[in-house]
Formats: structure tokens, C-alpha cells, sequence
């Protein structure tokens, strides 16, 4: 169950430490059903900090995405760890940048939070529209309570989770130096339903669909940034020389840039559907993702993000790895 | 010209005559994204929406815009074919008004060939807003549901009919050659249509006094507001992009075979490489100076130079944020602070 | 078109194996479909998956990436990393609708002349059947 | 630009001489260019310190100060350090090829308003460009200015631009030329030291005087310093600023330091002016 009041002691107590720096947490939004990520300084902040239905943001992305300014001459560069709360898929990215190295363990404290499902945003404010107000929203069984202005609502689970959730196998964090509270039963099985159906389509079909959906990206590159694995210092995206994917948005530089994206997650995607949520113009972007995970974790048995000492997917490799395609 | 009547039921014949006359532009369902596309006469229109997810200005002011042709190894330069006759049906105020503040910045000092070019052969029709959103704070900023500010004629859904208010000589001239299908309006339905204007501007409940914000501004330039609101930015273009008033691009050259051609394209000032120069060093090298550009952009620098602030208000940059980066609270904070 | 469709197809053939057993073909006078556009890398693993994608941008109806037999890299591993990726990339491009057959991978040893003749002819076959590639190509789009 | 004329379209421009100022990796090439139209021959004017959008069909363009005079002649002169996608492509190109240039872009010098006054120009590597046709054109007008200062200084004397003029001008006594690099080297009989510590040994006059400078932002900040140290008016200082541009006119958004575009308002500000400008020396 989660209990907000170990949530903010222990938040308290974890950014008073002197080896901390801040803590990213969560935090009421400024209307209707919106949560924003936050990062707290002083242990007096504790009382913004939330946990709920809501709290979709993955928060490990800002582990990798806030720049690293040359320290000054003379000074020293600050070593204190960053401390972060994290949902099971968000732990899962945690470990996979341990394990690309791109963040270092001594650098981070992770604090899991059992997650029972968040919310699919588009859902909820589909069934509850033109809330300004900030709701309370608080899990209860297989059900959703909404405690809206013109009083409390109660939602079945399967009406406004997010799609990623209700298939989800790691609700609890696969790792933390710290969990708030028990562990909770996961959701789903982790099928592929979905990635199958769009499988067993022909050629044109496919196509067609993806045409549709690549045609409307305006590339603001919010899949990039938000992704917790997207954090290389020099992207392709932005460079000029060489130039892969011109800056022009159209059908065919779209698609090379989101087959590019795809294909850069692959084996190292761990599904907590970020870019998918945060597309203004709603591409499926998890389609796609998710079917690369299931190739990987079908044909290779490999999952991201669980082991932190394991090697990257994309450079190792097995001897007898499968090779039916290759004449 | 006065206000005429347009009964629901003629709207398609309506549509019709303007698909004949010039290109006409509608808001299109792309997958589940709103945004203006060429429409022909045939198509159903339906104009029950609070807004586009892409704004109007996609019209005038195109994510990717030709500026002129070429061939590789050769100095002839070619020119893009002339823009046509366009028009836009069902742009909301805030979009529209929008239009008429980034005319300012596009007619200074030098003209842009381009947009103008676009916008003097675009006529556009404007449907007053009913239903504002949750995020709506035109009010605010100087424009209102029913804001006529870049419009050539503004319609007004009375239920059954539309208004049809005609406000420029452009306007006025489509109208015309509409004329047949227009019935007469009487006082009551000029009443409704004020009532109805008045009627959504009540419903618009977040507001900002924005008195103040400009003058303010500089003095904050170090303030640690601009680290505090930019902490969960995480610098993609949404804001940007969909903001009816940013008007920043790119310029680039494409080659495919031996034609290239040079272009400019939507850029925005979140991303890090807007500002970055050649040599590696970036003037504004973390998400903190970038918002700090944006909201200074619009409410400050914008102000000293074309006396009108470049936000209208439509919301979109709050709704869409997948971090829920509020300019309202931002502006909140701007007066709060010390 | 009254004249068959002949497609354009690229190859990234790796410096060690395959670039030789294509040059062995040729000395050997083996006849195989000209259709190919040779871009000789060092290493199979070298090829980087945007190379693929922007060679169909750029108009390829085909790409076939060519290296060594397992075990026989001249960097001891590269074309197993090859393989992992090319795999994957082969599944995605056809998950969006390019069509099978478009992509393909290949162990071309150097004293393999004889087999590079039936890869070639296999890829060039492929790629006629499937017609001109045009769901993502540059063509010009809204010039 | 002519009047009328759409101002993205460049003017095709050909290289009539180009020669290399300093090598290695970031080598910097002076092309020397004239524009093919004689229509855009005619109405192309520039002053000192303005700048040109200079690019290739097919690559892109970015914009490099004019460093010539108007009064050296009927061409153009770009000196480019090779850095990015478009230096490179711009190294590349030999004399007889077309470049495409257009402008000119930005204020100037006030060199007019200056007259009767003793310039200083003060440079630091390839920012010596933009300082060199205000060097020019006072050279051109020496009668009508008080005197001409210079300083110029390069981490070897294999980065110095322009060396072979400032050798040449060193030999005038009716110039004062001030030659520094870094840290010494053999066969260097100039002086030896940082800009801004030759600045101080120069030791200029304030009164009656300007002082233009240009270079890399840390030169910049201490030269800054010590020109207050010297009792110069903010009103005295001039610099010359450069950010990434696209336009050229005040449309594209990016060039802007505080609500002034470089591309418009600049590149030439004084110091009284910037100084209250937050963005200027970020």
C-alpha cells in the first residue's frame, strides 16, 4: 500500500544526507490531472512530494538528461549523489544506463516505489474532461478513485491504465537502495498481442498504417529527450556533418528518424512507454519498440535492464545466435 | 457589409463555393492529430472542436518551406511557383491573432517575401470560440473568444445558423460572391451571437494579470526562478512547435540526385543546438537559459520591439508539456518573485 | 513499363571475404546480374543500420550486407555483432512494410565466387519481384 | 541587397584569389571574391565591420565578417577558419569557383563619427577579421584620424592572420604596430605575452581615443578590464560579436543577446551598450 508518510520522511531523510544532492520526486501539477516531476532541495519540500496513479514521468531520465557544465578552474566538481524515486519499469532504466555505464552507482540513490499502474492521461481526461482543479487519484484493488470536484468516482483499472501497465511484469523496482513499501502482484504477463496482430498484416497494410502515423510527426524530438536511454552527448539527429536524417519533416526523413530512434532502443528499450505518452501527435511509438523487444527477448533471451552487470545487448553476442534470415 | 445568416444547412454549399474559388484550408483529423490541410469541395465539414492540436499557422508558415531550387555544380537559381489563393475555414481567434502578431516580426525592417506573400493571399475565416479549454487564457493577453484581430470574416455558431460577420475588404469580397446562400441577419441574432461571445468568455477560468511581466523581466535575469521552472523541461520542441506565435526557423540545404534546393523549416529555441556555435561553445548551454530565452522572448523582447506580447493564449504549450511546465505559473512566479 | 523493372540494388560487402569472393566471381568470369552497387566496407560489423536506411532513402530497392562466415572475421568478431543488429533490422523493416526480401544479409567467403553469383541472383530477383521501393524514398517530397 | 530583391536569394559570387593565412587543423583561408552580377556589383555597398552570409550551393551558409575595406577596391574578402560542415566545404573551393554571398548584413563601425580620434584596435586570433577593415580604411584615411594603434596577438606566431601586412605596417613610423604571441619561439623578434598584458605595456592614451576589440570571449573579458584600468569610457569601447545566425535579418530568431539582434542591432556594439546586456558575453 502506499503510504505517503514513509514516502516524505524517508525523502527527508534521504536529502538531508551530506552525499546527497537533490531528490527527483513527484509532485502535484499545476491543474486537473497533471503531475510534474520535482526536485527537492530541503527536506521542507517534502510535504510536495506524491505518489499516485498519476506519477507517469519517469524521473531516471533526468539522471542522464541534466548537462554537465565544465566545472571551474579551481573548483571541484560535484560528486554528491543524486537521489531518485522509481517505479518498477523506471528502475528497470536505471540499471540499463548502469549498465552502459552511463551513470555511475556511487553517483545515484534509488528509492522504489511498488507501483500498481499509472494512469493513461488521454483516458482519463477523455472520461472526466475540463478539470482545472487538481484531483486526488489513489489506487484501490482493481479500481481507480477519482476524487474529483463534483465528488468521488470509481474507475475500473482496465478503463484508464496505460496500455504499457496492463502488461506490465515489473511493477516493483528491480533494484533501489531503498523500497517505500511492499511489493505489489504484477499486472500482466508481458505478452506481445499487439506487436503479433500488426505481424501477421501484409506488406501494404503495414506500410499504409505507418505511413499514416510516420507523415504526422512535426520531429520535436520529445521521444528523444523524455527516453531514459536517449542520452547521447552528440545525437545524429542534430548533427550536420554527416548529416543522415535531413531536418526537413516528411514522409521519408520521419521515417528514417523514427526507424532510427527504434532501432537505437533495440535491446535496450524497457518499456516504460515514455515516449509513447509524451508524442503530441500520438504516433505509436511503443509499437515499434515493442516489437523489438519482443524479437530480443524471444529469440535471444535477453530483457534490458534487470541485470545491472550484464553486457549490452547490441555488443556481445552467441556464437549460435540465429542466423535463418541470413542466405 | 453587414452581419449575414448562414443556416447550418447550407454550411456544405458554403464550403463548396469556397473550394471553388480558392484553395481551401480545414481543420483534418491526421491519425488523431487536428491540424489545417487542403480540402476539396467534396469534403464534410465539421467544425465542433475546442482547437487544433497544430495551429493555423502551419498554413502561412510551413514546418518545411522551399525558398528556392537548384542545381548541384550549376549557378541558376529557380524560384518556388507563386503562391495561391487561399482560404482558411474555422481558425479560432487565438490562432488568427496570432497571425497578426507575427506579421509584425515578418514585416520588420525587411520583408519576408515568403510569409507575406502567403498571408496576403490568405483570407481567413474565423469561428468564434464556444468551448474554451481547460488551459485557455486568451483573456489575458489581450485577445478574447471572440477576438477579431487577423480575421477577414467570424462566424458564430447560433445553434441552427451561423453568423457571418464580414470584417475586412477581403472578407467582405468572398461574401459576396457567396451572397446567395446568405439569408438576412436580424438584431435578435446580432444579440444571441454578443451573447454567446460574452457567454465564453466567462468560461475561460485561468487568467494572468500580465501588467507588469515586461517591465519586469530583466530585472530577474539571474533570478533562481529560471532554474527552478526549467528543472523538469526536458528540452524537446512541443512548446514551440505548437505555439501559434513562434516563429523561429532553420535554413538548410537538401540535394536529392542532382536538383537541390534551399529550405527553411521550424526550429526551436529549446534544443540545444539552436544556439550552438561552430567552435563547441553554446551562449545558452543549459535548459535553463533556454526558457529563460523563451518567456523573455515572448513577453519581454517582443514587447520592447513590436509592443505586444507573442503569446496569445490558446494553451497549447501547457496542455501538451509532458512535464507539465505551466507558462501561467511561470508568469505567476515571475511577479511573486523579488 | 514495357521494358522489365530493373531494380537498384546496394551492397556493403566487407573488405576480407565477400569483396574478394565478388572479385573472385568477376576473374572467374562467373556471369551474375549487374543491378549491384558495390560500397566495399572493412568489416561487416562496420555497417551502421542508418547506412541501410539511407540507402533506401536515397533510392535503393534493395540492400544486402555481405561479410565473412561466422568465425572467419578478420576481427575475430565483427560480423557477429553484424548479425545481432541486421537481424533485428530485418524484423523492424519489415514490421513498418518494407517488404521481405528487400533486405538481406549474407556469409560470403573469398574462394566463394560460385556463391556470390546465387546470392546476387537471389537478391536481384527478390528486389524485381517487389517492385520499386518508394514508401520512404526522398523523391522530392513537397519541393 | 538591391531594393525589391528577395532577401534570401544570394548573389553567385566568384573566388578571384585565395591563399592561406595560417595552417594545421583549424586553418584559416582568405578568399577574395567578386560577385558575378553587375547589377549586384552596383548595389552592393558594406562598411567596415559588417558582415555577408558566404555558402555554397548545396552545403549551406553561415556568415563571416567582411574583412576588407570598401576602400581597398571593387571585391569582397572573407578570411574562414575551417570548423564545421561549411568552412570545410568553403576550403575546399579554388579560384574560378562560385561561392554565393549575400548581404551586406548588420550596423558598422562608426567610422565617420570616430574621425579625428586615435583608434586602437586590439584582435586575438582570427578575431582580428573584423578588425581589419577599420585598419584599412583609417590607413586609407590617415589625415582624418588622430592616429592608428595596433594590437595583435595569436597563441604562435603560426596562428597570426594577416602577418605579412603587420609586417609590413610595423616598418611605418607613422603606425604603431604591437606583434605578440603566447609563449616564445625561435626566430620571433616581436613581443612575447598576452593581449591583454600587451595592452597594458602599450599603455594607450584614453584621451581622444577608441579602442575596437575582437576575439575569443576570455581575451575579451580581460581586455575589458584593463581598458577600464586605462580610465577608457564605456562610450570608448567598441566590440564587434558573432552568434550562430540563419537570416541574417532579424527573422530566424537565434542570433539575439538580450532583445538585440546581432544580425540587426549589431555586430558592432559599444560597450556602454552591452554592458547592460545579460546574454552578451555568455
Amino acid at each position: 500500500m502506499v503510504d505517503l508518510e514513509k514516502m516524505r520522511t524517508i525523502a527527508k531523510e534521504t536529502v538531508s544526507r551530506d552525499d546527497v544532492r537533490y531528490l527527483i520526486g513527484w509532485r502535484q501539477g499545476t491543474y486537473g490531472f497533471r503531475v510534474s516531476p520535482h526536485f527537492m532541495k530541503g527536506p521542507e519540500e517534502a510535504e510536495k512530494l506524491i505518489f499516485s496513479p498519476l506519477c507517469s514521468n519517469n524521473l531516471a531520465t533526468y539522471l542522464t538528461l541534466t548537462e554537465k557544465l565544465p566545472v571551474p578552474r579551481g573548483e571541484q566538481p560535484d560528486s554528491r549523489k543524486i537521489a531518485v524515486m522509481v517505479k518498477g519499469c523506471d528502475s528497470r532504466a536505471v540499471v540499463q544506463q548502469l549498465i552502459e555505464k552511463g551513470i555511475e552507482r556511487e553517483r545515484v540513490f534509488v528509492i522504489g516505489c511498488p507501483c500498481e499502474g499509472v494512469l493513461d492521461l488521454k483516458k482519463v481526461e477523455e472520461k472526466f474532461p475540463g478539470i482545472l482543479s487538481p484531483v486526488e487519484v489513489e489506487w484501490s484493488g482493481d479500481k481507480i478513485i477519482f476524487t474529483l470536484p463534483d465528488g468521488v468516482k470509481e474507475v475500473p483499472k482496465g478503463e484508464v491504465l496505460a496500455k504499457k501497465c496492463l502488461s506490465c511484469r515489473y511493477p516493483n523496482p528491480v533494484m533501489s537502495d531503498i523500497t517505500l513499501w511492499d511489493e505489489v502482484k504484477s499486472l500482466g504477463d508481458g505478452n506481445y498481442e499487439d506487436v503479433k496482430e500488426m505481424e501477421e498484416k501484409n506488406p501494404q497494410e503495414k506500410w499504409s498504417f505507418w505511413k499514416d502515423k510516420f507523415s504526422s510527426c512535426i520531429r520535436c524530438y520529445s521521444c528523444r529527450n523524455v527516453c531514459p536511454m536517449c542520452y547521447c552527448e552528440d545525437c545524429v539527429l542534430d548533427r550536420l556533418n554527416p548529416q543522415w536524417i535531413n531536418r526537413s519533416a516528411n514522409i521519408s526523413e520521419n521515417s528514417a528518424f523514427q526507424l532510427a530512434r527504434a532501432f537505437h532502443l533495440a535491446g535496450r528499450c524497457i518499456e516504460c512507454g515514455e515516449c509513447e505518452r509524451v508524442c503530441p501527435v500520438d504516433i505509436p511509438l511503443m509499437a515499434l519498440n515493442r516489437k523489438l523487444a519482443k524479437e530480443v527477448r524471444e529469440q535471444y533471451e535477453f530483457e534490458p535492464g534487470l541485470d545491472p552487470e550484464s553486457k549490452p545487448f547490441q555488443s556481445s553476442y552467441r556464437p549460435n545466435d540465429k542466423e535463418d534470415f541470413i542466405l | 457589409m453587414d452581419s449575414m445568416k448562414l443556416s447550418k444547412d447550407k454550411l456544405n454549399s458554403f464550403v463548396a463555393i469556397l473550394a471553388e474559388q480558392k484553395q481551401l484550408y480545414m481543420p483534418q483529423a491526421e491519425g488523431e492529430t487536428l491540424k489545417y490541410s487542403p480540402v476539396n469541395a467534396k469534403v464534410q465539414p465539421d467544425l465542433v472542436f475546442s482547437n487544433t492540436a497544430v495551429p493555423a499557422k502551419s498554413v502561412v508558415f510551413p514546418q518545411v518551406e522551399t525558398l528556392f531550387r537548384y542545381e548541384v555544380e550549376k549557378t541558376d537559381i529557380k524560384m518556388p511557383a507563386g503562391e495561391e489563393e487561399r482560404v482558411l475555414l474555422g481558425v479560432r481567434p487565438c490562432d488568427a491573432r496570432a497571425m497578426s502578431i507575427v506579421d509584425n516580426l515578418f514585416s520588420w525592417d525587411v520583408d519576408d517575401p515568403y510569409y507575406l506573400g502567403k498571408r496576403e493571399k490568405t483570407i481567413v475565416v474565423g469561428l468564434a470560440c464556444q468551448k474554451p479549454g481547460v488551459n485557455c487564457f486568451c483573456s489575458s493577453v489581450g485577445g478574447g473568444p471572440a477576438s477579431t484581430e487577423g480575421l477577414d470574416v467570424l462566424l458564430t455558431d447560433l445553434g441552427e445558423s451561423f453568423l457571418v460577420k464580414p470584417l475586412t475588404e477581403k472578407g467582405e469580397k468572398l461574401c459576396q460572391a457567396a451572397g446567395e446562400i446568405f439569408e438576412e441577419a436580424s438584431s435578435d441574432d446580432l444579440n444571441s451571437a454578443e451573447k454567446l461571445h460574452q457567454e465564453a468568455a466567462a468560461l475561460i477560468s485561468r487568467s494572468i494579470e500580465t501588467g507588469g511581466i515586461p517591465e519586469k523581466l530583466p530585472g530577474l535575469w539571474e533570478s533562481g526562478i529560471w532554474k527552478e521552472v526549467s528543472n523538469a523541461c526536458l528540452g524537446c520542441g512541443i512548446c514551440t512547435f505548437l505555439c501559434p506565435t513562434c516563429h523561429c526557423f532553420d535554413i538548410q540545404d537538401e540535394i536529392e540526385g542532382f536538383e537541390g534546393r534551399r529550405c527553411r523549416m521550424w526550429d526551436s529555441c529549446m534544443f540545444g543546438e539552436y544556439t550552438l556555435h561552430t567552435s563547441g561553445h553554446n551562449p545558452r548551454p543549459t535548459r535553463r537559459e533556454r526558457t529563460r530565452n523563451r518567456i523573455n522572448h515572448k513577453y519581454n523582447y517582443f514587447v520592447q520591439k513590436f509592443d505586444v506580447i507573442a503569446c496569445v493564449g490558446c494553451g497549447r504549450c501547457i496542455s501538451s508539456c509532458p512535464v507539465n511546465i505551466d507558462i501561467i505559473e511561470i508568469l505567476q512566479q515571475v511577479k511573486e518573485a523579488q | 513499363m514495357s521494358e522489365q523493372f530493373q531494380p537498384n540494388v546496394v551492397a556493403f560487402l566487407c573488405n576480407w571475404c565477400s569483396y574478394a569472393g565478388a572479385d573472385l566471381a568477376g576473374t572467374s568470369r562467373i556471369k551474375y546480374p549487374h543491378n549491384l552497387n558495390v560500397i566495399r566496407v572493412m568489416c561487416s560489423g562496420r555497417v551502421n543500420p542508418l547506412f541501410v536506411i539511407n540507402a533506401f532513402q536515397q533510392g535503393a530497392d534493395g540492400v544486402l550486407i555481405s561479410g565473412c562466415h561466422p568465425g572467419d572475421c578478420h576481427y575475430m568478431e565483427g560480423n557477429f555483432y553484424a548479425r545481432r543488429r541486421f537481424s533485428l533490422m530485418n524484423e523492424l523493416l519489415e514490421y513498418v512494410g518494407v517488404e521481405p526480401g528487400r533486405f538481406n544479409m549474407s556469409w560470403v567467403s573469398a574462394s566463394e565466387g560460385a556463391k556470390w553469383k546465387d546470392v546476387v541472383a537471389g537478391v536481384v530477383e527478390k528486389a524485381k519481384e517487389a517492385g520499386p521501393f518508394d514508401q520512404f524514398r526522398r523523391n522530392k517530397i513537397n519541393w | 541587397m538591391c531594393d525589391n530583391a528577395n532577401p534570401y536569394v544570394p548573389y553567385m559570387a566568384t573566388i578571384e584569389d585565395t591563399w592561406y593565412e595560417t595552417l594545421g587543423d583549424r586553418c584559416v583561408k582568405t578568399f577574395k571574391v567578386t560577385l558575378d552580377d553587375a547589377a549586384a556589383r552596383d548595389c552592393w555597398s558594406h562598411k567596415p565591420g559588417q558582415c555577408a552570409m558566404v555558402g555554397l550551393l548545396g552545403v549551406g551558409e553561415s556568415m563571416f565578417c567582411i574583412s576588407c575595406s570598401p576602400t581597398e577596391g571593387d571585391f569582397l574578402r572573407f578570411s574562414i577558419m575551417r570548423a564545421g560542415k561549411n568552412t570545410q566545404a568553403l576550403h575546399e573551393q579554388e579560384i574560378g569557383d562560385k561561392i554565393t554571398v549575400r548581404g551586406p548584413y548588420g550596423n558598422n563601425f562608426p567610422m565617420d563619427d570616430w574621425k579625428g580620434k586615435h583608434i586602437i584596435t586590439i584582435g586575438g586570433g582570427i578575431g582580428q577579421a573584423p578588425l581589419r577593415p577599420i585598419v584599412e580604411y583609417v590607413k586609407a584615411n590617415l589625415d582624418q584620424y588622430a592616429g592608428l594603434t595596433m594590437i595583435y596577438g595569436a597563441r604562435t606566431s603560426g596562428d597570426l592572420c594577416f602577418k605579412g601586412e603587420f609586417e609590413d605596417m610595423s616598418k611605418r613610423d607613422d603606425l604603431s604596430c604591437h606583434m605578440t604571441i603566447d609563449l616564445e619561439e625561435e626566430g620571433w623578434n616581436y613581443n612575447v605575452g598576452f593581449v591583454p598584458t600587451m595592452l597594458m605595456d602599450v599603455n594607450p592614451s584614453p584621451e581622444n581615443a577608441i579602442a575596437i576589440t575582437c576575439g575569443p570571449p576570455i581575451m575579451i573579458r580581460f581586455v575589458l578590464e584593463n581598458l577600464k584600468k586605462l580610465n577608457f569610457a564605456d562610450e570608448q569601447i567598441y566590440t564587434t560579436l558573432e552568434n550562430r545566425m540563419k537570416c541574417g535579418f532579424g527573422k530566424c530568431g537565434r542570433c539575439n543577446v538580450g532583445s538585440l539582434y546581432v544580425c540587426k542591432d549589431g555586430p558592432v556594439f559599444s560597450y556602454a551598450t552591452l554592458k547592460d546586456v545579460p546574454e552578451a558575453f555568455a
